[in-house]
Formats: C-alpha cells, sequence, structure tokens
C-alpha cells in the first residue's frame, strides 16, 4: 500500500522530492522544505490520496546520531552517517504522519532543517490537529513554525530558557520558578523524621 | 476593564464584530442588569472537577463560555526524554504512567514498537499475544470505568462512581495476580509477556465478568435515563464528523461523532483479527453520545475477553530468541553463557537494530502510537509518543464554546484527559 | 535571644513535649475530622480514588470528605508528580490553608521525585513545602495510605505536625525571651 | 535481518544480499595499495593492513581477543579465525595481511562455527562473576559472546578454579580464574613500558599470569593493561569496587599531569570522576598513558576553594570582587608598577589569555610565569616528561604574543605590592615575601599562597570546563567539561572578566568561545584553529562496541 502512495508522490510532485523510502513497512517521503506547504495541501486534497486526518508532528534531532551496528551494504535512510558540524548536514528533522480515513493509508512527509536556520512552514491552516502538535515541536526543538497561528509553549512555562528534547539539553537541567532558598525550614526534617 | 467600542462603517462596535455578541444597547432589561463586559475565570490548575490538571482560562460572558484558552503541561514528566536515557526495557515502567488508567495497552504499545524495529512482529507466540489482548481489554475497561464512575460523580451521581470503582477493584485485584502490581504493571515485555497467567485466572476472570455485567446494568439503569444526567449530557459539547477528522481525534471520541475508526478494526493487529466484536458508533457526537460509546465498548471488551479465554491456547508466553528473551534463572546463576546474556540485556538493553517505525494500538482513548528512532543501541534515540489525550485536550476550547461554564466539567470528563498522557 | 531550641537536653525535650489538657484534647478531635485537600495531579490519584473507594474506605478513619477549597481543609495531600510549573500553584495552595495544617506526600513523585528525575518534574514536593509524612511506592497501595494516615494521627495527637511544631517553637521562643527578662 | 528497503533513486536498488560474483577489482591497484575482496564487497586497503583490520573498515564485526591495534600481533586466541579461498586451513585474520586479489569470508559456516567453538572453549573455565567483577558492562568477553555466540551452555563438569585475588604489584590485582590468557598485557608492558614483568606458567587449562616469583608488576604504565585486559582479570586497585562501569558517562579531555597531555576520557558519575582513561591519538600518546597521570582526577575533589574568599573569611563573588577593586584602583591609578600579574602553566590558555589580555589593558609590565618545578626522574623517553606542567608552551605563547616579557616567578621586582596569580603555584618565593604582598588568587584549590590570599576567587577546575591546553609539541587540545564546577567556582577567565570589570577596564567575553577567538587572532600560530561543538557526556552502556 505504502509503494503506490509513493509512486504517485513521485508522478505529482518529482521535482519537491529529496528521496522517498520504506521502512518496516511505512512509507517515508523527504520533501523539499519550500515545497512542503504545496504537497501537503495536494495530499489532502487530491482524492486519491485523501489524507485527512492528522497524526502526528514531531521532530529528531540529529546531533547525537551515531548508529551502530548498522548491517553492512544497507543505507539505513539518507542521513544514516554521523552528524558533525562540518558535514552541513541539516540537524532537524520535522516528521509529520498523515493518514487517510478513506483510503487507510499512511504517510510519513519529512523535511530536514538546519540548525540556524529552524524554521518551517505551518501545516496547521490544512490539519487544524496540527495547531498544538507544532506548538510541542517548537517547545520541545525551537523549530518555528512559519504562519503559525499562536505559536508559544505548550507544555512548558514562558520562563524556560532553551529546549529540553535537543540533544545539547542536560537531562536533569532544572529551571525552578519557585525559588527553594525561600522555604520556611521543615521542622520534620530537622528533627530527622522519625516515626512515632 | 471595559472592551473598548470603536464603531465601524456599519455602526456596529468592534466588539460586536469581534465576539458577534449583541452590544449593550441592544440588550433587554434583565440582560443589562449582568455586567456587560466579559470576565476571566481561572479554572485549574488543580481544580477538583479535572481530570488530571489542566489550566483552562475562560472568557465568560456571564455564564456562558465565549473564549477558553487550554494550558497543559502540568504533568509534563518528560517521557521522552527519559526514554532516551534508558534502555528499551526500562521504558516500560515510563509508558505505565503515560496513560495511568490502562497501563496495559501502553506496554503492548511500546512492546509493539520495538518489535516493528527488530522483526519480531510476527514472531510472537499465540499465548502471548492473547495474554496481551485480555490485558489490553481488561485495563480498556478499568479505563472505562473510571472515566464513566468519575464523570458521573461529578454530576451528582456519587452512587454510580461507588459502583464502578468496585469494578474497577476487581479488575484491579486481577492484574495484581497476573503482573503483581495494582496499578503500574510493566507486565508486556519486548517478544511476549512477562510470565504466565496465574492459577485459576479463568474462572476469576469469568467470575468478575458476570459481576461486571451486573454493575453495569446498575450504572446504565441510574444514568441512561436519568434526567438531571441526560441533561447534563446530550447536545454539550457536540461535534461533527468533519471536525473530529481534521482535529485528529480518535477513539470513543471520534466514534461518537459518527468516524468509524478503531485501529483494532481498520489496522489489526495482535489476535484482534481471531475474536468477534462489534465497533460502536455515535450519531451526535456530544457527550451524551460519547458516555454510550464507552458503555458499549465496555460491553463489547466483556465479549472479546469471553472469546479470547475460549480460545487462548497453551504454549510458551516469550519468543524464543536470544535477542530479546531472558535465559531461565536457573540457567543464569549456573552458567556463564546464561549470566552474560542475562547481564547484557539488563545493563545495555535490547539492543534494536538502527532505523525508524511508528506502531500504534488501540489505547483507551483511541489510536496511542509510538514513534521510534533507534540507533543499534540499546536505548531509543527517539522516543516519541502519539497521545490521543493531548489531540483531543487541543479541541476542548472549540467544544466548551458556548456552552455555560458548568457544561465544562461534563466536556472534561467526557473527552478523559489524562495527564500523564496528555502531557507525557 | 540566644534560645538554643534543637538541643538534646532532656528538659527541652520535655518542653517540647508538654502539652496542656486543652492542647491534648483538641488534638485529639483534629485527629479524626481530616478535612482533606486532595491536591491530584498523577497516576497515584487511581489510587486515591480506590482508597476512597468502597474497599478501602478512608471514611473509617474520619478523613473522608474532601474539601476542594483550601481554606476549609487542613490536611493536604499530594497526590502524584509535582513538576516546576505546578510548583507556584501548590505553593499558593498551602498558603492558603488554614493553620493548623498537614501535609502528606503521597507516592515517590510527591516525596522525592521518583524514577522522574529530569528538567520539569519537582524532585519531591518538600522543594516548595513542608511535608509530615512521605508515602512511598509508585503508587502507594491503599493499605500503606491508611497507616500514612494513622501515623499522621499520632503526630497530630502528639503534637508533632511541623505547624503545630512551629506554633510551639513561637510560644517556646516567647516563654524564653519573657525568662530572660 | 531487517526489512530496510530503499528506493532513492541514487542509491542502488535494495538487494537482500550482496551480489553473488561482485564486479572483479580494477586492475589498476594504486601504489603501495592491495585490493581485495571481503564477504563479496571489494575494498582497497594499504599494503600490510591485516584482513581484520580491513574488515572493520567495512563495518564488519570479527570477534578478537589477543589482538590489539597499539600491540605486536600473536595470533593465540584463534578467535577471529576466517576462511581464506585457496588456502585448505582458516586463518586468523589478524595476522594474514592482506594480498593482491585475496578473496576472504568470515560468515561462511565453517569460519562461523570455528569462531563459536573457540569461544565456547574459552567460556569453558570462566567463573560466572559478572554481577561482581569490575570489567562488567565493558568486557571484551561480554560481548564477544553476545554479538558472536550468544549459544546456551553445553557444559556439565565442574570448574578449574585458580587464585581469585593475586596481589600483582602497587597497582593492580589479578583474578586468575577471570584470565583468559590473551597475553595482552604481556605484551603492553613489553611494549609501553620496556620492561617483561608478566608471563605464563603451567600448562593447558591451568595455566596463568604471573609474575617471577618475588618480583612485582610496578612499572610506571602498569594501569594500562588493565584497560587491554579484554576480561576483568586485571583490576586497578584504584578504581575496583568503585563504580560501575555501565553505569559511567565518558567526555572527552587532556590529561593535566604534565606537559605531555595525553588524550583522555574522563568517566564521571554523580558530578564526580571515577577514573580516567587514554584516548587514542597517534601523535599525542597512541592508545596509552601513564599511572600518575590517571590518579590526577584526585585533585579534583580534595582542598578546592569552593567559594570566595576575603580577609581569611567566606564572601560572595560580589563583595569579592570589590575588595580586589579596592585594592587594585589605588596601585592602577599611581604606581602601576607595584602591581604583578601572575600567569600560570598549569592553568589553561584561555585562563592565561585572559589575565594577560587584562594585565596589558592595566598597562602592568610585571608578567610572571608560575610553574610546577620539573621533576627530572620523570622523564623516561616515553610519555611521562619532566615538566608537569600542562600548559607552559600555551601560557609562554600567548604572552610573547601579547608583547609581554613573562618572568619566572623567581624574579619577582621588589616593587610589588599587589599581586593577581592565577593559581596556586609560586614557587622559590619565601613566606615572608608571600605575608608582604597584597595576593589577589584566581584558583581553583586552597593551598598554598591562596591560603594568605587577601581575595581568592575560585576557579573551576580542568575537568569542568570548556578550555584548550598547549602540550609540549604545540599541540592546542581541547577539553570539554564533564560535570558542574563545585559550589561558586567559575571558569578562570570569567574571574579575570569580573575582575576587568571592577577595575574599568574592557574585557567583554560572555563564553569561553569569545576568548579563544580573541586569542586566536592574537596569537599568530593558532590563526588557524577553530573551536569546535562541546562534547556531551556519552553513557557507556549506550556506547555500542565498547569492550
Amino acid at each position: 500500500m505504502s509503494a503506490k502512495v509513493l509512486d504517485a508522490l513521485k508522478a505529482a510532485h518529482a521535482g519537491a522530492i529529496e528521496s522517498l523510502e520504506t521502512q518496516h513497512g511505512d512509507a517515508i517521503a523527504w520533501i523539499k522544505r519550500d515545497q512542503l506547504l504545496a504537497v501537503a495541501t495536494w495530499l489532502r486534497n487530491d482524492p486519491a490520496m485523501a489524507f485527512d486526518a492528522p497524526v502526528f508532528v514531531t521532530c529528531i534531532d540529529r546531533l547525537d546520531w551515531k548508529p551502530v551496528d548498522v548491517p553492512v551494504g544497507v543505507p539505513v535512510y539518507p542521513h544514516s552517517a554521523p552528524w558533525t558540524d562540518e558535514s552541513g548536514k541539516p540537524r532537524f528533522e520535522v516528521v509529520y504522519q498523515l493518514r487517510s480515513t478513506t483510503h487507510r493509508h499512511r504517510l510519513r512527509l519529512k523535511c530536514a532543517v538546519p540548525e540556524h536556520d529552524a524554521r518551517v512552514p505551518s501545516l496547521s491552516s490544512l490539519w487544524p490537529a496540527f495547531n498544538w502538535q507544532e506548538r510541542e515541536t517548537f517547545d520541545m526543538y525551537g523549530i518555528k513554525f512559519d504562519e503559525h497561528p499562536d505559536l508559544r509553549r505548550i507544555f512548558l512555562y514562558e520562563e524556560f530558557v532553551g529546549y529540553p528534547l535537543r540533544k545539547d539539553y542536560p537531562k536533569e537541567k532544572r529551571q525552578p520558578l519557585v525559588r527553594r532558598d525561600d522555604l520556611p525550614i521543615n521542622p520534620i526534617k530537622a528533627e530527622g523524621g522519625g516515626h512515632r | 476593564m471595559a472592551a473598548p467600542s470603536i464603531p465601524d462603517a456599519s455602526g456596529r462596535s468592534l466588539k460586536q464584530l469581534v465576539l458577534g455578541r449583541k452590544d449593550v444597547q441592544d440588550l433587554s432589561d434583565t440582560e443589562q442588569e449582568l455586567a456587560p463586559d466579559l470576565m476571566t475565570v481561572n479554572m485549574g490548575p488543580s481544580h477538583p472537577a479535572m481530570h488530571g490538571t489542566v489550566r483552562i482560562v475562560l472568557t465568560v460572558d456571564g455564564e456562558r463560555v465565549v473564549a477558553g484558552d487550554v494550558q497543559p503541561g502540568y504533568l509534563h514528566r518528560c517521557f521522552e526524554k527519559e526514554s532516551e536515557h534508558a534502555t528499551f526495557t526500562q521504558v516500560f515502567p515510563y509508558t505505565d504512567r503515560l496513560n495511568y488508567v490502562s497501563p496495559m495497552i501502553n506496554n503492548c504499545g511500546w512492546a509493539m514498537v520495538a518489535e516493528k524495529l527488530m522483526g519480531l512482529t510476527n514472531e510472537i507466540p499465540k499465548r502471548a499475544e492473547y495474554i496481551r489482548v485480555i490485558v489490553s481489554e481488561m485495563s480498556r475497561m478499568t479505563d472505562h470505568l473510571t472515566c464513566i464512575g468519575a464523570s458521573a460523580m461529578e454530576l451528582g451521581a456519587f452512587a454510580v462512581f461507588l459502583f464502578f470503582l468496585k469494578a474497577r477493584e476487581w479488575m484491579y485485584e486481577l492484574l495484581e495476580k497476573v503482573s503483581g502490581a495494582r496499578l503500574t504493571h510493566s507486565y508486556v515485555r519486548i517478544g511476549g509477556v512477562g510470565k504466565d497467567l496465574p492459577d485459576n485466572f479463568h474462572a476469576d476472570l469469568t467470575l468478575c465478568l458476570d459481576q461486571t455485567v451486573k454493575v453495569l446494568a446498575e450504572g446504565e439503569g441510574l444514568l441512561n435515563n436519568n434526567k438531571i444526567f441526560r441533561d447534563r449530557m446530550a447536545g454539550i459539547g457536540a461535534m461533527s464528523r468533519a471536525d473530529a477528522i481534521a482535529t485528529g481525534c480518535v477513539g470513543p471520541i471520534a466514534r461518537a461523532a459518527g468516524l468509524d475508526y478503531d485501529v483494532r478494526k481498520d489496522y489489526p493487529y495482535s489476535v484482534y483479527p481471531e475474536v468477534e466484536f462489534d465497533v460502536p458508533v455515535g450519531t451526535t457526537g456530544d457527550c451524551y453520545d460519547r458516555y454510550l460509546v464507552r458503555i458499549e465498548e465496555l460491553k463489547q471488551s466483556i465479549r472479546i475477553l469471553r472469546q479470547c479465554l475460549a480460545q487462548i491456547p497453551d504454549g510458551p508466553v516469550m519468543v524464543n530468541d536470544h535477542r530479546v528473551a531472558l535465559p531461565p534463572k536457573q540457567a543464569t546463576y549456573n552458567t556463564i553463557e546464561s549470566m552474560i546474556r542475562h547481564f547484557k540485556h539488563i545493563m545495555d538493553g535490547i539492543r534494536v537494530p538502527a532505523g525508524e517505525a511508528y506502531a500504534f494500538v488501540e489505547g483507551g482513548n483511541g489510536e496511542l502510537g509510538f514513534y521510534v528512532v533507534a540507533d543499534g543501541t540499546g536505548r531509543p534515540y527517539k522516543a516519541y509518543v502519539r497521545s490521543p489525550s493531548f489531540v483531543h485536550l487541543s479541541t476542548a476550547a472549540q467544544l466548551i464554546h458556548g456552552h455555560l461554564i458548568a457544561d465544562v466539567v461534563p466536556i472534561f470528563g467526557m473527552i478523559n484527559m489524562i495527564g500523564g498522557e496528555c502531557d507525557k | 535571644m540566644g534560645v538554643e531550641l534543637t538541643t538534646t537536653r532532656l528538659e527541652d525535650a520535655a518542653k517540647w513535649a508538654k502539652q496542656s489538657t486543652l492542647e491534648r484534647a483538641s488534638n485529639w478531635g483534629r485527629k479524626f475530622s481530616l478535612f482533606t485537600y486532595p491536591f491530584v495531579t498523577a497516576c497515584c490519584g487511581m489510587e486515591f480514588m480506590s482508597v476512597a473507594g468502597p474497599k478501602y474506605d478512608i471514611a473509617r478513619f474520619g478523613a473522608e470528605f474532601p474539601r476542594f477549597s483550601p481554606r476549609q481543609s487542613d490536611l493536604l495531600m499530594i497526590v502524584g508528580t509535582i513538576t516546576e510549573k505546578q510548583g507556584p500553584a501548590l505553593k499558593r495552595v498551602f498558603d492558603q490553608m488554614a493553620e493548623p495544617k498537614w501535609v502528606i506526600a503521597f507516592g515517590v513523585c510527591a516525596s522525592t521525585g521518583g524514577f522522574y528525575q529530569n528538567y520539569h518534574a519537582m524532585p519531591g514536593a518538600d522543594q516548595v513545602i513542608p511535608v509530615d509524612v512521605y508515602i512511598p511506592g509508585c503508587p502507594p497501595r491503599p493499605e500503606q495510605v491508611l497507616d500514612a494516615l494513622i501515623m499522621l494521627m499520632d503526630r497530630i495527637q502528639s503534637g508533632r505536625g511541623h505547624s503545630q511544631l512551629r506554633t510551639k517553637r513561637e510560644e517556646l521562643i516567647a516563654e524564653a525571651a519573657q525568662n530572660n527578662e | 535481518m531487517t526489512d530496510v528497503v530503499k528506493t532513492s533513486p541514487q542509491q542502488p536498488a535494495p538487494g537482500a544480499a550482496p551480489p553473488a560474483t561482485p564486479p572483479p577489482p580494477a586492475s589498476t591497484t594504486p601504489e603501495g595499495m592491495v585490493a581485495l575482496i571481503i564477504d563479496g564487497m571489494a575494498l582497497t586497503v594499504k599494503k600490510g593492513t591485516n584482513v581484520l583490520e580491513a574488515a572493520r573498515t567495512l563495518g564488519l564485526d570479527i570477534s578478537a581477543f589477543c589482538y590489539h591495534p597499539g600491540l605486536p600481533i600473536v595470533a593465540q586466541c584463534r578467535q577471529c579465525l576466517v576462511s581464506v579461498e585457496k588456502n585448505p586451513k582458516l586463518q586468523p585474520s589478524c595476522q594474514q595481511l592482506c594480498g593482491e586479489g585475496m578473496v576472504v569470508h568470515t560468515t561462511d559456516p565453517q569460519s562461523t562455527l570455528a569462531r563459536k567453538q573457540q569461544l565456547e572453549f574459552t567460556l569453558l573455565n570462566h567463573p560466572i562473576d559478572c554481577p561482581i567483577c569490575d570489567k562488567a558492562g565493558e568486557c571484551t568477553l561480554q560481548r564477544m559472546y553476545f554479538d558472536h555466540d550468544n549459544a546456551d551452555s553445553r557444559v556439565d563438569v565442574p570448574k578449574v578454579h585458580k587464585a581469585k585475588v593475586v596481589d600483582l604489584g602497587p597497582t593492580i590485582v589479578l583474578d586468575q580464574e577471570r584470565c583468559i590468557l590473551c597475553s595482552r598485557c604481556i605484551r603492553t608492558c613489553d611494549q609501553v613500558a620496556g620492561v617483561h614483568q608478566l608471563e605464563f606458567a603451567h600448562r593447558g587449562d591451568h595455566e596463568i599470569l604471573t609474575t617471577a616469583p618475588g618480583a612485582q608488576l610496578d612499572n610506571p604504565y602498569s594501569l594500562n593493561t588493565v584497560d587491554v585486559c579484554p576480561v576483568g582479570a586485571l583490576t586497578s586497585k584504584d578504581f575496583r569496587f568503585t563504580m560501575r562501569a555501565w553505569e559511567l558517562e565518558a567526555t572527552p579531555s587532556v590529561c593535566n599531569g604534565c606537559a605531555t597531555g595525553c588524550n583522555i576520557e574522563i568517566h564521571h558519575k554523580n558530578g564526580r570522576a571515577w577514573r580516567l582513561v587514554p584516548r587514542h591519538n597517534p601523535d599525542v600518546n597512541d592508545y596509552w598513558m601513564c599511572d600518575e597521570g590517571r590518579l590526577t582526577y584526585h585533585p579534583l575533589r580534595e582542598h578546592r576553594l569552593v567559594g570566595a574568599i576575603v580577609d581569611g573569611l567566606p564572601a560572595g563573588w560580589d563583595r569579592a570582587i570589590r575588595a580586589a577593586a579596592d585594592r587594585l584602583t589605588p596601585a592602577l591609578a599611581s604606581a602601576r608598577g607595584s602591581i604583578g600579574v601572575v600567569l600560570s602553566a598549569q592553568y589553561s590558555n584561555e585562563d592565561n589569555f585572559a589575565l594577560a589580555k587584562l594585565a596589558k589593558a592595566w598597562g602592568v609590565t610585571n608578567v610572571y610565569l608560575a610553574a610546577k618545578p620539573d621533576v627530572p626522574s620523570r622523564a623516561d623517553g616515553k610519555l611521562r616528561v619532566a615538566d608537569v606542567n600542562p600548559n607552559r608552551a600555551g601560557a609562554q605563547l600567548i604572552a610573547e604574543s601579547l608583547g609581554l616579557a613573562a618572568k619566572p616567578t623567581v624574579e619577582l621586582s621588589a616593587d610589588v605590592r599587589v599581586l593577581v596569580m592565577l593559581g596556586s603555584e609560586l614557587p622559590e618565593i619565601d613566606d615572608a615575601k608571600l605575608r608582604e604582598l597584597d595576593i589577589i588568587a584566581i584558583s581553583t584549590h586552597e593551598h598554598g599562597p591562596v591560603a594568605n590570599a587577601k581575595v581568592a576567587l575560585p576557579a573551576s577546575a580542568w575537568a569542568e570546563v570548556s578550555a584548550t591546553v598547549t602540550n609540549n609539541k604545540g599541540h592546542v587540545q581541547r577539553m570539554h567539561p564533564a560535570f558542574p564546577a563545585p559550589g561558586q567556582a567559575l571558569a578562570g577567565w570569567e574571574a579575570v572578566v569580573r575582575l576587568a570589570q571592577a577595575t574599568a577596564a574592557k574585557l567583554g567575553y560572555a563564553h569561553a568561545r569569545e576568548v579563544f577567538k580573541d586569542m586566536t587572532s592574537a596569537v599568530p600560530a593558532w590563526s588557524k584553529l577553530t573551536w569546535a561543538r562541546e562534547a556531551r557526556p556519552l553513557a557507556l552502556r549506550f556506547a555500542g562496541s565498547r569492550g
């Protein structure tokens, strides 16, 4: 089923496609960033495609990507090699998963986004569900979605600095809202706990 | 603060243009007594009638909600970041705590994505698959029982809450016998399940189901034609089928809106093709339909469970593959080979080949998916959870629009937003 | 002021333990009429429901009636993970409760953060407010919760809840200051 | 099997198996290279490369125990046997050099079986020690078994028992049961330290590793044997039973023990270092480092200056900087000759550059370079050198490039009253003289002259900062922060920047990167250097093919 979608996509938008692949039965299409909105619009409106149901938006940060034990001779996918500063490969990949209610097929769109210019066109105008999903991706990865109606943090608070799901954000770097040293002394702890 | 009222060419005030509501001079006498300004009301993040913790900043016109800014994130426990620092097996406890009302289904979803990446999807022993379906359906029942019970309580039907909680308690005790934990089971493993069903499980579950049927009848008797309940639910928070599709709604909410989408039927996994069940579909998409769909799903779950009990074969519950299966304890303690394998599995994690996959199951709230990028080590390079609650909550602002403040409660109850899953 | 209140001297301990008959009586009353404010945030809420539900029935201990206004309650049950974003809300709820008040941290997340050690989960609610009784478990079994409740009752009776201790401390300081004069 | 399938136009069509008959290698192999085929894949390698290395460049992992790229080849573990066409017997791939037109099979049934059987023999008498073994988690034997065999045990006879705790010397304990007799340690002593201190004794399954009777394993490079040991037979007395290897995280850094600047990894967990291990760098230290260097992580936790100190009492940063400015401002206004600035060969290029730049901005001419005195007994023509300062070359070059004449501290001018110094070294200046001086110290540690300092500002140590050091060969090498600095400590250059602000000198650095950039433009020899992104700690358990 996935091959059919990819073939149709290739026939209609050959110029917008960077590459196509299938992994574990999931169809994946790499789309050029400037054509993403056009391709997505077509995917939603074309009756043979009819990707009416949005599934999710997320992002992959390739900063620490060093795959091990990759089977010889099998390319994992176009960006399989380690990401480095010098290689010039885009650090982020924005991932859109789509589903068609009528045809039951699924498709994953990917869009490579460089670190210094981390923005993609927003697809929330096509699928309202992507409004919050894109906000989440912005919150976690700092990807700016152009033309998004309401791009602000969703899980974290406004005071939070940085984007926690980026690989260079340390897992335990907390940014407390309530300062701990303002606290009243806890007599129970001072007393040493104790039971009965 | 009064909203600015700058008349435009048509003579209508800015407020009227923006809000579509009557201007002050058009109001009747009684209406005029109310303050004409919009008021901001804060609900949450710790509000008694909110499942989980979410904050809504309501803009109200009298009692009527004209806008709501829904702010999730108060239970953002960083599932994805934690997963990136844990082995594939260690992620199971984190998945338990995503949708903590139906943890077994989350376990299954996580196991399935790892199995998909390892090419094990079709290798899982039949008995393990049946056990997974059994515990998933039991989890789905606890989910729906909690959702309906809590929502009914919020509308004043405390007895129903107690009845349904009683039934849920039976399920918990049974699941505790199966997995060892009442709530956070971590029972499913990559390649099968942790251990076989306990002795007497068939009889216990059959008894439990028989009793649950009675409890359901009791609960339905109290709710279905209850005037208060119907008045509070029917016509409230309605959603059209088209909206349900476009906003990504799945599960009972989408089905109540007439969208016939159930992962168990549309993208069958595990042994669901081998059991018979129906997918209830509503018509109006309002809270009452959501309630009815959930009640019907409870009955269908019972039906599935009875079939599974009849069909479940004997056999192993773990795939015989050294990449994922732990060696038996006896061998681990006595041979260096098994010791090393056990050690590698636990300390380095199950090594999942590099690649990416998206696997999804029908969770208590609909399509629950895991999108995982693996880099060949024992941990996921990236683990994204497609949580239905998050998607459903994003529609909340639209659903509560135009309803009374009091209606926010049943709407939220029936969206069944689960903090752990929604905020990840 | 020159008063050392955390010594191990026996007479100090006696001072701390001393309770008037009135205090004893009012503490006895307090411990059997706890009004809980369930600050339910996460998974532990499911077990909290079980505790309140038919089988375990917290009503047997006089604490069955949840008050959803902090101003009407004296026992704050922190049920579930507290995140950094939640912190200010928790502190505000606690500040709004009337004295004397008690706090139970229900589950490891509320006690220490549990296995959520990351940028957004707070390592225990006691980062923000004082806690009287910590209940381990993820989530704790209902029996554990009832045990913790009995523990808290004992504390209340002996006047060792955190707010009771603070009041006592203020009293003792005032008394010592008077003696010094 | 993976079912990854690609239909990208520029890539070859997906094939489940490599083509049975690969295209013949190009007839014109470049000079000094040989072309061969391994598992159906053609490749060209340098002449003299062995088959094992060649296969690894293709991503083929052949199991091996005795082979180590830095050691002579003995081919005694027989774990890397492969089939070579036209050769009747299996060949150890570590010893077999690549030949023109050679066709090698590593996955054929014969060689696979041979390797599996060899592994089974190796495990025959191996004790069931993983839960208590220090090597567990980074053990080559574990990895080889898990990746290449993964079969169940067939043994039902008791294992042969040997001595469990053999004290080999001041640094190492041997467990003879765990030893798989690969001889890596023997060759390491021979090659790296140049002394033959270890040997095998007895025969068959009673063969053991031992020292000569009465002799000890006590050469200054002995701990390298622990690194190369593929099992947990040799364990370091310093590290054993302190931390589980798989829980550690590794951050690349440079040893600060001497001027060689061996490349190392800091293995750390819970905000402290647990051990240092060498990192391969053919230009500096190859695969090795000395025992002394491995212990240099201990001072990171001992006698650290954790907060600012003014006149012997703890103070905050702001107060300390004000106190320093109070002493400096009058001197700067009237008598610049009374101010001395001491650079340190113990501190990074960035710290020294910032301080030198500040001295320049102040117009101070009394600039000195403090260094630990040489230890001539250390010099052995291998890795250990007499100069125990990690950055003498860098500090000197910086001073020269900025036009400052950095004199040794022994030539301290009698005019100097206020001394702004980096570090805690001020050798050959007696205590009486020290007490006369107003010392403003930026230091990691609190001993030495810092104890007498009027103002002491806490600095982050080498394992806690992003910085560079320059070794005796002129290599500028980067260190990455492994864990946060204790207490209020800031990077040395940050302290200098604060000092500059308080004395109205302009030094607008916000990040070590900016200091480095300014430095590369000021030091001509370093003009081509670039600042790499900070390395993040690597969790050893997820590092793939460790061990």
